[in-house]
């Protein structure tokens, strides 16, 4: 029924991407489990996860990432209204029946709303696997990477647990080596809109990217590569557009419209829209040991985000880094309602483009907001105060 | 022996004179006003016309809503959430759980047995989703309040309303209307909105049959119709559903009358003096700073 | 129960002893501050949850807890002057009110309430909270101090315990340890003197003293009436716990407190209310209204008998730790591990634990006090209500207001949910007492 | 003679200004925006061309603002009003740093940097109670039309505290305020002076550097004004003669003025024009 990969224009592609991406009822897992009658579905929250692990386990990974377009009917009663929304759509998946294919659900110490979903997901859905996975904030101890790797033996073996599939280090070399080409298709992608973003919107790249998060690692690399192949043949000018920068997509996602928005009158050279699906910013190694590996690669190579401590990466000076990397006039920083993390780090990021006398823009969106009106008007005004002399 | 229940809501002042075979025997409803003792004794006044009684053949009476310390006249006070409880029960004797949409509030209780509140929820800080978002449609359209249900009825295509802010809602129906949308459709989103937001409230309790409904907001067809299409289950709405708090006052009222009276004042005093809990000391220097 | 004992001297002594004193420490400690302020004799700025004041104690750090200047900004009626500064500064009105509050007072050039609070010359964070480790880079962009964030992996989940021992805590126990060590060459290094064994051996043995005494404490309020509220001094009591750990003053302290609290119990001494309603507590203090939120239960007879709060905000010391003196450093790290897991990231999936703890101080109900600041401790409970109300049958109430910022305080609402969850409680407790009798 | 149109439409009033070659004021006019907007906007329009005596035919180029700013169907451009009372604040006051417009429904800081373009601003929530519709409300419920809000409000010399962060709570809080015996103009200007306080940390939030300029339709509400003045304990300096309430307009109307010019010199005007035709004969 997908065959994505299989599509003439890149154009189609896309759609049929960013249609997959946003329907709460996961297609591509269906799919999936059609054809793997016996096989089990593991729910991870953002920002990173190691999917290999869940791979090498025999289960299908999916990121939970809430739904945008989903009322928090259920769920509203369980989270206060302080919590962010990705929390609360993601929850109201749950409850509302759609993730019965789940064998687990795995969350991250990103910020404390996240940690607390542990804690709601295990008395909601007692018969889940529901546990925190602590990717290490100390990033700079030399304990850290002999603790992640052990952290990860840890839930690879609860995996194996609920799959009876057993987590051989070759298995997981495989399944790495799978996940080095797709990170590397998804470079490349980001490459082409940082070079010429007349040829890749960024609601076409987010698209392309988040399709991945809700089916087979195989089956993206195919789409991937598909993608890619199209795009070189596309052809386009260049339009007299600002450059900007766009941070704060990490873990709640800004709805479509407001990527589209912002497009309207910008070129997003580069994002932070899905960082976790490209955090690791380097092959993994695949000879040695896995585990070790996928550690390293975690705290030696990747980038960076708002909820992950490094005393060795400062924030502001990545996004600096970032917005001269690819030749960005201008950023747009954004931060999810309810983020406390966003929040939190909107204010520096805000305090050193000032220092630098790079212009910006603050936002505030939900990923279920459905007025743009005055969102429209502080874009349009920032690209008048820009483009207007 | 009869006992009054004056219930002074944001909106609308109820007050109900049962006598001692728990009828009803007399009842008013007047806006509360500007001056609230003002408003609930008018209110009390004319409940007690309607029943053909005089004050001295009152022998208790308890005044709840959120007006309930106004009402100087009474004995006691008892918060709403108690009184629609106690009303519904009455009235319903299978109710499990109770929906109440007022003009500023909107409350989820889950009753037991006896009447008891076993788990209850409300809206706080914000207005979003109460009667008077009924009003502000009401005020934004110049149409009664009545019209609005059987107007919402008609509606074919029901357009979303985003707007969650009471205030703001005005300006969101003009937008509509501006745009062309039918006034039935964006009447229909506005009680759809109200809706769902009471829904959250009531899973939060948990929804259990029967359900009843009350407060004023049960005056309206719609919204009755929507919050049965929504919940899948029948809602139980008294024609004296508007006066339920009144009612539970009341009931309560002649519990406390029954009551030997020295307890009950015993008790009062005992509630309405001032705390003399152990303070932590950081306090007291801090006031005394 | 005990016919009240005419009060003889020493007892009509010892009876408010812990809240005069408590006062005084916190007033010494301020001061404290300001001396090491202007002397500029290094401070350290750390939290409640996971102080490692046991480290820094041993090398004469001046220990700042920023959350204890937040709440005491609350507690004066100051606190919104410092939280517009922050939000002026930038910050939204949605961030956590105890970082706007703080950084409000370094606005405001470190000018708190109580007096100048020294400037940082190291910050620890653990990972306790994640926003500590988000208020922590604050001050690192301020005055470029040194940031240790001290990873200390939590509870990873419901029903799941690493047994010491074990593999799993052996391979958290090593980057625990791993990362005391480097602390410790850290501090070495920011003061210029040697670790000193013997030191961190006797400010252990104070805390093993403070953790036995407060454990103590805390299960005297099972008495029937409750001796003291959980809500009320007792705040006053844990912010000794924290701000004094590891010292001598402060496990005094703890012993004097115990013997007060015991004495109460011997008579027959309540909290100071007539007490018919037993509650037991989850969240924090409501500082803006300290007083007010207390009255709204004290109305209804209604005593704090324990409070979660009272165990992670406390450091987690409500279990009465006792470290090893015969291997400091590991014993260091395999507690911090343990209060960590079990006492603080618990927080997350309590809800057992918290019904059986209303058990356990007869406890009529659990009210969950969520603060919108705080989404370490408010995000689940809703959540967590429902559970012990639907599994666990016990009543359960959920307030919503804050721990800093006034303007969350609408008594009015407030009032309304208080009084309905007490009427409904009493005439269920009446209910309950006729179908025994 | 050749003149531009600036025409905002706001969400309570539609505003528009004719403006001359030589960015100078020839007309105003106002009107209620209700549920029309094209139409609010036409007869805005005709309003202005009659009261000035200006053909439609001399207008050559309309620049339209505020929020039905698309809902212009004579517009050549759409700027947005934040941009606009930058514009026009730096027009009768380029001394102006930071502007703060408040009308029906927004509060809106602006900071502008020495050539009068935006550089920060800050908008108010998505709740009521930090606008002037808390403020009609207020009046509305205690018996005063709107339009007296600042004259009543005047009167007043111990204002009450209005405490509610909910514009419809608010209401309680004024029954009480009247119940309890205080009088009309002090609770009005309680009410003032919570939204003014609640406008000056917008304001603080782009950074208050001087000078201040007040625009908007409250900068005719002398009240407000004076409550403002008090919070910042600053003056601000506000267009005479009620033009604050057009300072949109007005901004759209020069910015239609320097787009014009601009068109003029390098030549893209006649490709304008002959574009114009064309439509005019489809
Ligand atoms: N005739 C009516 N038709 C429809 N709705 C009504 C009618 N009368 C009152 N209402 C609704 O009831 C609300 C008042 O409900 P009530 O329970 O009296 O509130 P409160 O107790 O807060 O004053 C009003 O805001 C209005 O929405
Ligand atoms: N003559 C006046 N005196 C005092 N206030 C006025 C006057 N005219 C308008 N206002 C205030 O200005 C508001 C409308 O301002 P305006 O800037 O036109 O808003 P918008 O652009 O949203 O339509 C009204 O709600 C009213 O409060
Ligand atoms: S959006 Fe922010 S607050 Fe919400 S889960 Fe993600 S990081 Fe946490
Ligand atoms: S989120 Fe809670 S625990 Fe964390 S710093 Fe704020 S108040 Fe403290
Ligand atoms: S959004 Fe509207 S209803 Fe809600 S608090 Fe604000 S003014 Fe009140």
């Amino acid at each position: 029924m997908l065959a994505l990969d299989q599509r003439e224009r890149l154009e189609d592609l896309v759609e049929g991407c960013l249609e997959l991406a946003i329907d709460p009822s996961f297609p591509a897992v269906g799919e999936w489990l059609a054809t793997h009658p016996s096989g089990k579905v593991l729910g991870h929250f953002q920002v990173y996860f190691p999917e290999e692990l869940a791979e090498a386990a025999g289960l299908l990974p999916l990121k939970i990432m809430g739904a945008g377009g989903l009322e928090a009917k259920q769920a509203d009663s369980h989270i206060g209204s302080f919590v962010c929304s990705i929390c609360r759509t993601s929850l109201e998946l749950g409850l509302g029946g759609r993730l019965s294919f789940l064998a687990g659900f795995i969350t991250h110490p990103i910020c404390d709303a996240a940690r607390n979903m542990a804690g709601i997901w295990g008395r909601n859905f007692p018969d889940q696997l529901s546990q925190i996975l602590y990717l290490p904030q100390n990033a700079t101890s030399s304990g850290a990477a002999a603790y992640l790797a052990a952290e990860y033996r840890r839930v690879a073996l609860e995996l194996s647990r609920r799959s009876g599939v057993t987590v051989t280090d070759d298995r997981l070399r495989e399944r790495i080596a799978c996940g080095n080409e797709n990170r590397r298709s998804i470079r490349e992608l980001y490459r082409i809109k940082r070079e010429r973003p007349w040829l890749l919107p960024a609601t076409e790249a987010y698209g392309l990217i988040r399709a991945g998060s809700a089916m087979p690692r195989e089956a993206h690399n195919r789409l991937l590569a598909r993608a890619l192949t199209l795009l070189a043949d596309r052809q386009g000018r260049p339009q007299d557009r600002v450059r900007v920068v766009f941070e704060g997509g990490f873990c709640e996602q800004p709805p479509l419209d407001m990527i589209h928005l912002i497009e309207e009158a910008c070129y997003i050279v580069d994002d932070d829209l899905l960082i976790g699906q490209r955090f690791l910013t380097e092959d993994v190694p695949t000879d040695g040991d896995p585990f070790l590996a996928l550690a390293e690669s975690y705290l030696e190579r990747s980038t960076y985000s708002c909820v992950q401590h490094d005393d060795r990466k400062p924030k502001e000076t990545m996004l600096l880094q970032r917005i001269r990397q690819s030749g960005a006039q201008a950023a747009i920083l954004a931060a999810a309602k309810m983020c406390e993390p966003g929040m939190d780090e909107q204010v520096a990021y805000q305090k050193a483009l000032q220092a630098e006398g790079i212009p910006f823009l603050l936002l505030e969106f939900e990923e279920r907001m459905t007025g743009f009106e005055r969102m429209r008007m502080e874009v349009e005004t920032f690209v008048e105060s820009i483009l207007f002399d | 022996m009869y006992v009054g229940g004056v219930d002074v809501g944001s909106t609308q002042t109820k007050a109900v004179v049962l006598d001692d075979q728990r009828q009803i025997r007399g009842r008013s409803l007047i806006d509360t006003g500007a001056v609230i003792t003002g408003t609930a004794r008018n209110a009390y006044a004319a409940a007690l016309l309607d029943a053909g009684i005089s004050p001295s053949d009152v022998a208790h009476v308890v005044g709840t809503g959120y007006g309930r310390y106004n009402v100087t006249f009474g004995d006691s006070q008892v918060t709403e959430i108690s009184c629609h409880a106690r009303g519904a029960k009455y009235l319903f004797p299978n109710t499990r759980t109770v929906l109440d949409i007022g003009g500023q509030d909107t409350k989820a209780i889950r009753v037991g047995d006896d009447a008891q509140v076993l788990d209850f929820s409300m809206n706080d800080k914000c207005a979003a989703g109460t009667g008077r978002f009924l009003g502000a449609a009401a005020f934004a359209l110049d149409r009664p309040l009545s019209d609005l249900g059987p107007l919402a009825l008609q509606a074919k295509n029901p357009v979303k309303i985003t707007t969650t802010c009471t205030v703001f809602a005005e300006t969101e129906i003009i937008n509509w209307l501006a745009r062309g949308k039918k006034m039935e459709d964006v009447l229909m989103g506005v009680h759809r909105g109200i809706a769902q937001r009471s829904l959250s409230l009531l899973r939060r309790v948990g929804v259990e049959a029967e359900v009843t409904f009350t407060g004023g907001v049960t005056r309206n067809v719609a919204m009755i119709r929507i919050l049965e299409e929504m919940l899948q289950t029948h809602l139980n709405v008294s024609p004296d559903a508007h006066y339920m708090g009144a009612i539970g006052a009341a009931l309560f009222a002649l519990e406390r009358a029954r009551e030997a009276p020295a307890l009950e004042a015993q008790l009062n005093a005992q509630r309405n003096a001032g705390p003399d809990c152990a303070v932590c000391p950081v306090i007291e220097e801090a006031s005394a700073s | 129960m005990q016919q009240l004992a005419p009060a003889t001297p020493i007892e009509s002594e010892i009876i408010g002893r812990s809240r005069r004193d408590g006062n005084r420490l916190f007033k010494d400690w301020y001061e404290a501050l300001g001396r090491a302020d202007q002397a500029e004799e290094p401070a350290a700025y750390v939290f409640v949850m996971g102080s490692v004041a046991e480290i820094l104690r041993a090398f004469d750090f001046h220990l700042v807890f920023p959350e204890i200047n937040s709440l005491q900004t609350a507690i004066r009626k100051t606190a919104l002057t410092y939280l517009n500064a922050a939000e002026d500064y930038g910050y939204s009105t949605d961030v956590c009110g105890y970082v706007k509050a703080d950084v409000g007072v370094h606005l405001k050039d470190r000018q708190h309430p109580n007096g100048r609070i020294p400037r940082p010359r190291l910050v620890i964070a653990t990972t306790m909270c994640n926003t500590y480790v988000k208020w922590v880079e604050i001050w690192e962009r301020l005055y470029g101090c040194k940031v240790f964030v001290f990873d200390i992996p939590g509870r990873r989940g419901i029903g799941w315990t690493a047994e010491l021992g074990s593999d799993q805590f052996e391979a958290d126990r090593r980057y625990v340890q791993t990362q005391l060590e480097e602390l410790i060459a850290i501090c070495e290094q920011i003061t210029g003197r040697p670790f000193d064994h013997e030191r961190l051996v006797t400010v252990l043995e104070q805390v093993n003293r403070m953790a036995a005494d407060w454990k103590a404490v805390l299960e005297l309020n099972q008495n029937v009436p409750a001796p003291f509220n959980a809500m009320g001094d007792a705040i006053t009591y844990m912010g000794v716990l924290s701000a004094y750990r590891g010292t001598e003053e402060g496990a005094r302290y703890m012993a004097e407190l115990r013997q007060e609290i015991e004495l109460k119990v011997r008579s027959g001494l309540g909290s100071g209310i007539e007490e018919r309603f037993r509650v037991y507590g989850v969240g924090p203090a409501c500082y803006p209204a300290f007083r007010r939120y207390l009255e709204l239960f004290s109305a209804w007879g209604a005593v704090y008998v324990n409070s979660e709060y009272l165990g992670y905000a406390g450091g987690g010391l409500d279990r009465g730790i006792q470290y090893d003196l015969s291997r400091p450093l590991e014993s260091l790290a395999e507690q911090l591990l343990l209060t960590g897991q079990r006492r603080m990231s618990n927080m997350f999936f309590s809800q057992d634990e918290l019904a059986d703890g209303a058990r356990d101080w007869h406890a009529d109900a659990i009210v969950y006090h969520s603060v919108k600041s705080c989404r370490t401790v408010s995000t689940g409970m809703a959540d967590s209500r429902e559970y012990v109300v639907r599994t666990r049958g016990v009543p359960a109430l959920l307030i919503e207001s804050d721990l800093v910022d006034p303007r969350l305080w609408s008594e009015a609402q407030i009032k309304n949910r208080v009084d309905a969850f007490f009427e409904a409680l009493g005439s269920r407790k009446a209910a309950a007492a006729k179908g025994v009798s | 003679m050749s003149f531009t149109l600036g025409i905002d439409v706001g969400a309570v009033y539609t505003k528009a200004v004719l403006v001359d070659e030589e960015r100078g004021v020839r007309g105003r006019a106002l009107v209620k925006t209700g549920f029309n907007l094209p139409g609010a906007s036409s007869a805005a329009m005709a309003q202005v061309l009659d009261e000035s005596h200006v053909d439609r035919g001399e207008i050559e180029y309309v620049a339209s603002t505020g929020y039905g700013r698309y809902m212009v169907p004579f517009r050549d451009v759409q700027i947005t009003e934040l941009t606009c009372h930058a514009k026009g604040a730096f027009e009768a006051f380029p001394q102006t740093r930071t502007v703060l417009d408040a009308g029906g429904q927004t509060v809106k800081a602006i900071k502008v940097d020495g050539r009068g373009k935006v550089r920060a601003f800050r908008l108010n929530d998505k709740c009521a109670a930090g606008t002037g519709a808390f403020l009609e409300k207020t009046a509305r419920y205690m018996g005063f039309d709107p339009a007296d809000i600042g004259e009543l409000a005047m009167k007043s010399e111990v204002p009450a505290t209005i405490s509610s962060v909910c514009a419809v709570f608010a209401e309680s809080e004024v029954i009480n305020h009247l119940t309890s015996g205080t009088k009309a103009e002090d609770i009005m200007y309680g009410a003032v002076f919570s939204l003014a306080r609640r406008s000056v940390q917008l304001m603080r939030r782009v950074g208050l550097e001087q000078a201040f300029t007040f625009v908007g339709g409250m900068s005719r509400n002398e009240a407000f004004i004076k409550a403002l003045e008090f919070e910042l304990n600053a003056s601000l300096n506000i267009p005479g003669d009620g033009a604050g309430h057009f300072n949109g307009a007005l901004g759209a109307g020069l910015l239609a003025l320097e787009r014009l010019n601009k068109l003029k010199a390098t030549g893209e005007w006649t490709q304008v024009l002959a574009a114009r035709q064309l439509a005019a004969s489809a």
